[in-house]
C-alpha cells in the first residue's frame, strides 16, 4: 500500500454543543429540592453501604431499593483531594486554581464529590471543611447549590 | 463449569502509536493493520468466522462511526459481528466466550479511534452520571488523582514513588518501536515535570495516543495452522464495580483483585507472580501501583516483569490500549518482541480497564501451553 | 450452541414520548426489576449483565453503563457493552445468549434502553460533519429511496405501506405497554404529511423512551423457575460493508445470510408454515413488505401481497408484530430486544392481550445501520 | 422535618461543549479539493477495478487496496431518490426537493445528491442528471462546489442498468 496517494492534510474544528435535560426521577429529584428549597443533605440508607451520599434511589452495592431517608450535617472530613492547577474552561467549576474532595459528611457512611476553593494550603486528607451554600435565588436544586466547601479545621 | 475450548491469540498487528495521524481516518488507520494481521497468520479474509470490533461514538465525535469501520474490516459477504462500545480488549473477552459456545473458531478483533480529534477531558467528564459527579466538572485526571492521593495517604507513598514507576515504564518504553514515547527519562526529569492535578504531575500520566490494531484469535484445531507459535488463553475474567467514587475504596482495586482471581484460578495457577510477564492498562504511576497491589505483583521482584512494552504511560490510545496489552503478551510469548523480549517468557497477563478510577477491569492469563486436555 | 439456553423472565416499561417521571436508572430499573420479578429471581442470582442502547449521543451520557452500574446490581460482575445500531437491542440479547451457552455463565441479565427525551435525536443522529455531505435530513431520508426501490422493483401498488400502519395501530391497542395506543384509518394514514415521498408522517416510528429487560438462563436453571421459559433454537448476528457496488439495499445480504444460518440452526426449513408468529423490526411502513422477504416467509416480490390479503394481521396465518411493533414503539436501542423478548413471551404463552393462539415457535428480528446489521433468534416452547 | 420535600426537581440541565478537530484523510481531501476544479475524483479497485466515489482506501469487496485515483463523469443516473418535505439541518433549501442516489458515469457505487431544476413530481428513477457547479471563483473544495444536480434532457436510462446500483 505503498502507492496510496498522499497529499497535504485536510483537518477542520467543530464544537458540538447542545442542553441536555436529565430527568432526576422521584430519589434524586427529592435530594435536590432539599438542597435547594432547605439547605439541607439527604442521604439514604441502602443495604450494603449504610447511609449513602448523595442519595440514588437503589444501592450501588447491589441494586436493591433505598431505604429510609436520613438527613445528614453538611460538613465533615476529607478523604480525598485532587489539586488543580490549571482549571478547564466551560468544564471546571472555577477559574483559578481549585480543589477537587471526596468529603465524608457527618452521619454519612460515603463521601460526596465536590470542591474547595479557598485556603488550599490548609487542605489536607483529614482536614475538616463544611458547605458554602448559594445564596437562595441562586439555588437551582442542583449539586453545585452548594458552591463549594470551606477548611474550618 | 462445562468444558472449556483451547483458544489461542494466533495474529496481532498494530501501527506505531503517534499522537496524531493527520492523513488518515480512524477508519483508514484500520485497514492496513487488518490486513497485516490476516498475512501475518497466511489466511485469506474469507477464513475468518467472526468479527468484533471495541470502539467509541464520541471519541469518534460522531453516532455510529463503527459503522463505517464495516468497510475496512472487509465485511462482504456479510459476516457474522459485534461491536462492543468498549476497549477492544472486551471484544477479545467476548470472541472468546463466541467461540467457548461453539459458533465459531476464528475471529479478528479490531480496535480504532482518533483520540486526537477530540478534548478528551470533556469527552470523559460524560462517563460520569450527570447528576453529581459529572455535574462537577470531574475529568480523568481529576478524578484519577483523587484516586492516587486516598492511595498514596494509605500506603506512605510520594511523588519520588511516582517518578519511579513513570521511569521504569519509560526505559522500557524506549525498546518498543510502537510506542508513543520511546526515550527513558529519569525519576528526576519527571518529578520536575508541571503538576495537573496533584498529586499526578504531567510526567506520570499516560500519553493520549492514537492507532489501530487487529488481533486474531483461533480455537485448537485451526491456531496451529496459523501460527509457528499460538499464544493460548488460560484464564480470563472480567468485573464492574459501581462508579460511585465515594463509596469504594479507591486505594484499593477491588474489581481487578476479584478479576485477577477469577482468571488465576481458570488458568490453574496460584498467583499473578507465577506469570513472567504482566502488562497493565494503568493510565498514570500511582494506577499502576494500586493494580500491582490489587493482583498481588511486587514490581521490586525480578519476576514478572511489569510492562516490558512500556504500558500505557508510554502510549494511551483510548478503546485499544487493553487490546495492544494483549497483544504485547502474544509479542512476548511467540518471540515476536524484539530486544524488549523477556527472556524464557512462558505465561504472562494481560490487563484492561474502561472508567474513571479502574472501574471496569479485565485480566486474561496467556500461556505457551494448552490449558484444556 | 454447546448447551441450550432459555428465557426465564421479561420486563418491560411502559413507553411513552416522555418518561419524565424517572431517571436513566430509574427507567431501566422499571425493565429490570419486572425481569427479576418475571422469573423470580433477584440481583443476587445474577452472574453477569449485557447491556446494549444506540448512540450515546441521544442522552448525552458516555458509555451509561459505567454509571447505571450500581442501578443494573452489576457491582462486581461481568458487564459488556453492546452497541450495533438499530439493531443493537437484538444483538445484545444475542450477547448475553453467548454467555450462558458459552457454559461459564448460568444465569445473564440483559437490557436495552433509551431515554431520547432527554437529548434531541434529530441531531444526535444527523450532526453536520465536515467533509461529510449532509445527511438527507435523518433515518426517514435515508431510508426512503430503499422503499421506493422496493415499490419499483415488486410493482407494489401504493396503499401496502398505509395498511401496514393501520394494522400495526390495531395491534398496539392490545398491548398496553406500546407508546401509540390509537387507531388510523386508511384515509388518516394517506392524508398525513408527506414527509420523505415516499413516506408519511404516520408512516414513520415514534420516538419513545423506555427499556426491556430478560433474564437468560442455561437448562438446569430454566427448569428451575416458576413458569415456562422461551427455548432460544438459534440466535445469530451478521453485518455487510456499505460501500459494496451492487449491494441489495431492498434485500440486504447480511438478513438473509443471517436468517439463513438462523433456520438452519433451528432446523426451520418452511418458515411461512413453521414459524406461529414474529416480531421484526419495521421503523417505516414498507419494512414490513420489504423484510417478511428478506425473513423468506414469501418469494422476492411477494411481500406486499401478503400484507394485502391480511395474511399477517393478528389472527390470521403470521400475525407479524402482534405487539404494534417499531411503528408504534420506538425506544431505539431498546426496539430489538423488545421485538425478542415479545416473541418470548408469546411462546410462553404470556404476551396478554395480544398472545397469538397456540403459539410455539416465533422469530425476533431487528436491522441497523444502512440496513447493515441484522440480529435474529428463534425461540420456541419446546426444548 | 425528617423527610426531604415531596415535591422533587424533575430535572438538571447538563450543557454539553465538545470542541473536536477533525481529520478529512487523503483520500477524502484529495476528492474535496479536485471540486474546486471541477473535477470528481474516484478510487479503483486494485483487484476488480471497479470504482468507488468518492474515494474508498480499500474495496469492501474485495477487501483489497483501490489506491488508483480516476476522474469521473460529472453526469449520472438518478437510481432512486426521495422527495424530502421537512427542512435539512444546517442547509437551506427550498422544500420540497429530491434526494437522489446518483450513479455517475464510471463508477460502481452511488453518491447522496440534490436534484433540482426538476419538479418533485417529475423526479425518475433512470432519470439522467448532470452536476451543477458553483461559477469559478466560488468554488472552495468542499461539497457544496456541486451546487446541486439537474436533469439533462436525455432519454431515461433502463431499468436493467440502476436497478441494482441503488
Amino acid at each position: 500500500m505503498s502507492s496510496a496517494p498522499r497529499t497535504e492534510p485536510m483537518t477542520a474544528e467543530m464544537v458540538s454543543e447542545f442542553v441536555y435535560k436529565h430527568s432526576t426521577g422521584n430519589d434524586i429529584g427529592r435530594f435536590l429540592a432539599g438542597m435547594k428549597d432547605q439547605k439541607k443533605i439527604w442521604c439514604q440508607r441502602v443495604r450494603g453501604l449504610g447511609v449513602a451520599v448523595p442519595p440514588v434511589g437503589y444501592s450501588e452495592a447491589d441494586g436493591s431499593p433505598a431505604g429510609e431517608w436520613v438527613e445528614v450535617q453538611p460538613r465533615g472530613t476529607v478523604t480525598a483531594i485532587a489539586r488543580v492547577f490549571r482549571p478547564i474552561a466551560e468544564l471546571h467549576p472555577s477559574d483559578l486554581p481549585f480543589a477537587y474532595i471526596l468529603v465524608r459528611l457527618e452521619g454519612a457512611d460515603t463521601a460526596l464529590a465536590h470542591i474547595v476553593v479557598d485556603d488550599l494550603d490548609r487542605l489536607f486528607i483529614g482536614s475538616r471543611v463544611e458547605a458554602v451554600w448559594k445564596p437562595d435565588e441562586e439555588r437551582i436544586g442542583s449539586i453545585r447549590d452548594i458552591a463549594h466547601f470551606r477548611v474550618i479545621g | 463449569m462445562t468444558q472449556l475450548r483451547n483458544v489461542a491469540i494466533v495474529g496481532f498487528a498494530q501501527a506505531p502509536i503517534v499522537a496524531r495521524d493527520e492523513h488518515r481516518t480512524a477508519q483508514e488507520m484500520l485497514y492496513p493493520q487488518v490486513r497485516r494481521a490476516l498475512e501475518e497468520c497466511g489466511v485469506s479474509r474469507d477464513d475468518i468466522d467472526y468479527q468484533v470490533a471495541g470502539s467509541s461514538d464520541y471519541i469518534d465525535g460522531r453516532p455510529f462511526g463503527f459503522v463505517m469501520a464495516l468497510d475496512v474490516m472487509g465485511s462482504w459477504p456479510p459476516r457474522q459481528d459485534l461491536h462492543v462500545e468498549m476497549d477492544a480488549a472486551f471484544a477479545a473477552y467476548y470472541a472468546w466466550l463466541r467461540m467457548q459456545a461453539g459458533d465459531c473458531d476464528t475471529a479478528i478483533v479490531c480496535g480504532y479511534g482518533k483520540s486526537s480529534e477530540g478534548d478528551l477531558d470533556r469527552v470523559l467528564n460524560l462517563q460520569l452520571d450527570p447528576f453529581y459527579l459529572g455535574a462537577i466538572g470531574l475529568d480523568p485526571t481529576s478524578t484519577a488523582a483523587l484516586q492516587a492521593s486516598v492511595f498514596m495517604e494509605r500506603e506512605k507513598k510520594s511523588d519520588v514513588d511516582l517518578a519511579e514507576v513513570t521511569a521504569r515504564n519509560r526505559a522500557a518504553g524506549a525498546r518498543n518501536p510502537d510506542a508513543l514515547l520511546r526515550e527513558a527519562t529519569s525519576p528526576d526529569d519527571l518529578a520536575a515535570t508541571e503538576w495537573v492535578a496533584a498529586p499526578l504531575r504531567a510526567g506520570y500520566l499516560a500519553p493520549k495516543g492514537e492507532t489501530a490494531v487487529c488481533l486474531v484469535l483461533a480455537a485448537e484445531g485451526k491456531a496451529e495452522s496459523m501460527c509457528d507459535h499460538p499464544v493460548w488463553i488460560q484464564g480470563l475474567d472480567q468485573r464492574i464495580e459501581m462508579q460511585n467514587l465515594g463509596a469504594r475504596d479507591l486505594a484499593v482495586g477491588g474489581g481487578t483483585e476479584l478479576a485477577t482471581r477469577k482468571a488465576l484460578a481458570m488458568s490453574g495457577l496460584a498467583t499473578a507472580a507465577d506469570c513472567d510477564l504482566v502488562e497493565l492498562s494503568a493510565a498514570n504511576a500511582a494506577e499502576e501501583m494500586i493494580l500491582c497491589g490489587a493482583m498481588g505483583l511486587d514490581p521490586e521482584k525480578p519476576q514478572p516483569v511489569i510492562n516490558p512494552s512500556g504500558g500505557a504511560l508510554c502510549g494511551h490510545p483510548l478503546m485499544m490500549t487493553g487490546l495492544i496489552r494483549l497483544g504485547e503478551v502474544f509479542r512476548q510469548l511467540s518471540g515476536r518482541a524484539g530486544e524488549r523480549a523477556v527472556p524464557d517468557a512462558e505465561r504472562a497477563m494481560a490487563h484492561a480497564t474502561s472508567g474513571h478510577c479502574l472501574q471496569q477491569n479485565l485480566v486474561i492469563v496467556c500461556g505457551k501451553d494448552r490449558r484444556w486436555t | 450452541m454447546k448447551r441450550p439456553v432459555a428465557v426465564v423472565g421479561v420486563g418491560q416499561t411502559h413507553h411513552s414520548a416522555r418518561r419524565a417521571d424517572v431517571s436513566i436508572a430509574g427507567l431501566v430499573r422499571e425493565a429490570v426489576d419486572r425481569a427479576l420479578l418475571d422469573a423470580g429471581l433477584t440481583h443476587e442470582d445474577i452472574d453477569a449483565v449485557v447491556i446494549g442502547k444506540a448512540p450515546d449521543q441521544l442522552e448525552g451520557v458516555m458509555q451509561p453503563e459505567q454509571f447505571l452500574a450500581g442501578a443494573l446490581g452489576a457491582h462486581m460482575k461481568p458487564l459488556l457493552r453492546v452497541h450495533t445500531a438499530g439493531s443493537v437491542g437484538a444483538s445484545t440479547a444475542i450477547t448475553a445468549v453467548t454467555h450462558v451457552a458459552s457454559g461459564l455463565y448460568e444465569r445473564v441479565l440483559t437490557i436495552a434502553f433509551e431515554k431520547q427525551s432527554e437529548g434531541n435525536a434529530m441531531w444526535a443522529l444527523s450532526p453536520s460533519l465536515p467533509f461529510t455531505p449532509p445527511l438527507v435530513a435523518g433515518a426517514g431520508g435515508f431510508f426512503a429511496p430503499y422503499c421506493r426501490a422496493y415499490i419499483a422493483k415488486s410493482d407494489a401498488p401504493a396503499h401496502i405501506g398505509p395498511m401496514t400502519v393501520v394494522n400495526a395501530r390495531e395491534n398496539a391497542m392490545r398491548n398496553e405497554y406500546a407508546h401509540l395506543r390509537e387507531t388510523v384509518t386508511l384515509e388518516e394514514v394517506t392524508e398525513s404529511i408527506m414527509l420523505w415521498e415516499p413516506i408519511r408522517y404516520l408512516e414513520t416510528c415514534p420516538s419513545s423512551d423506555g427499556a426491556v429487560a430478560m433474564i437468560i438462563a442455561s437448562e438446569e436453571q430454566a427448569k428451575k423457575g416458576p413458569r415456562r421459559p422461551a427455548w432460544v433454537k438459534s440466535g445469530y448476528s451478521y453485518a455487510e460493508a456499505m460501500w459494496v457496488p451492487g449491494r441489495d439495499q431492498v434485500s440486504p445480504r447480511a438478513g438473509r445470510d443471517c436468517v439463513k444460518h438462523v433456520y438452519d440452526t433451528a432446523g426451520i426449513t418452511d418458515p411461512w408454515n413453521q414459524i406461529d408468529t414474529a416480531e421484526i423490526y419495521v421503523p417505516f411502513s414498507w419494512f414490513e413488505a420489504m423484510w417478511l422477504e428478506n425473513l423468506g416467509f414469501c418469494a422476492e416480490g411477494d411481500g406486499w401481497k401478503v400484507i394485502d390479503r391480511g395474511d399477517q394481521r393478528f389472527g390470521r396465518h403470521l400475525p407479524i408484530n402482534p405487539s404494534g411493533g417499531v411503528l408504534c414503539t420506538n425506544p431505539i436501542g431498546a426496539s430489538g430486544m423488545l421485538r425478542l423478548g415479545e416473541v418470548a413471551l408469546q411462546v410462553m404463552g404470556r404476551a396478554g392481550e395480544h398472545q397469538v393462539d397456540g403459539c410455539k415457535t416465533a422469530l425476533g428480528h431487528a436491522y441497523g445501520g444502512g440496513a447493515q446489521y441484522f440480529a435474529i433468534w428463534i425461540v420456541s416452547s419446546e426444548l | 422535618m425528617s423527610q426531604p420535600p415531596d415535591e422533587p426537581v424533575k430535572y438538571i440541565e447538563s450543557k454539553i461543549h465538545l470542541p473536536y478537530d477533525y481529520v478529512a484523510g487523503d483520500y477524502r481531501a484529495l476528492y474535496m479539493r479536485a471540486l474546486a476544479d471541477k473535477k470528481i475524483l474516484g478510487s479503483r479497485c486494485s483487484v476488480t477495478g471497479k470504482v468507488f466515489v468518492p474515494p474508498l482506501m480499500s474495496s469492501p469487496e474485495s477487501f483489497a487496496p483501490a489506491d488508483e485515483l480516476v476522474e469521473l463523469s460529472d453526469r449520472g443516473i438518478v437510481t432512486t431518490f426521495c422527495v424530502v418535505n421537512i427542512p435539512v439541518i444546517g442547509r437551506e433549501v427550498e422544500l420540497p426537493y429530491v434526494a437522489a442516489s446518483v450513479a455517475l458515469d464510471g463508477a460502481d457505487i452511488s453518491i447522496f445528491a440534490m436534484v433540482q431544476e426538476c419538479k418533485a413530481e417529475d423526479a425518475r428513477m433512470g432519470m439522467r442528471v448532470e452536476a451543477v457547479w458553483k461559477p469559478d471563483g466560488e468554488r472552495t473544495g468542499d461539497h457544496t462546489d456541486i451546487s446541486y444536480f439537474r436533469p439533462t434532457g436525455e432519454p431515461d436510462a433502463p431499468r436493467e442498468s440502476y436497478i441494482n446500483r441503488l
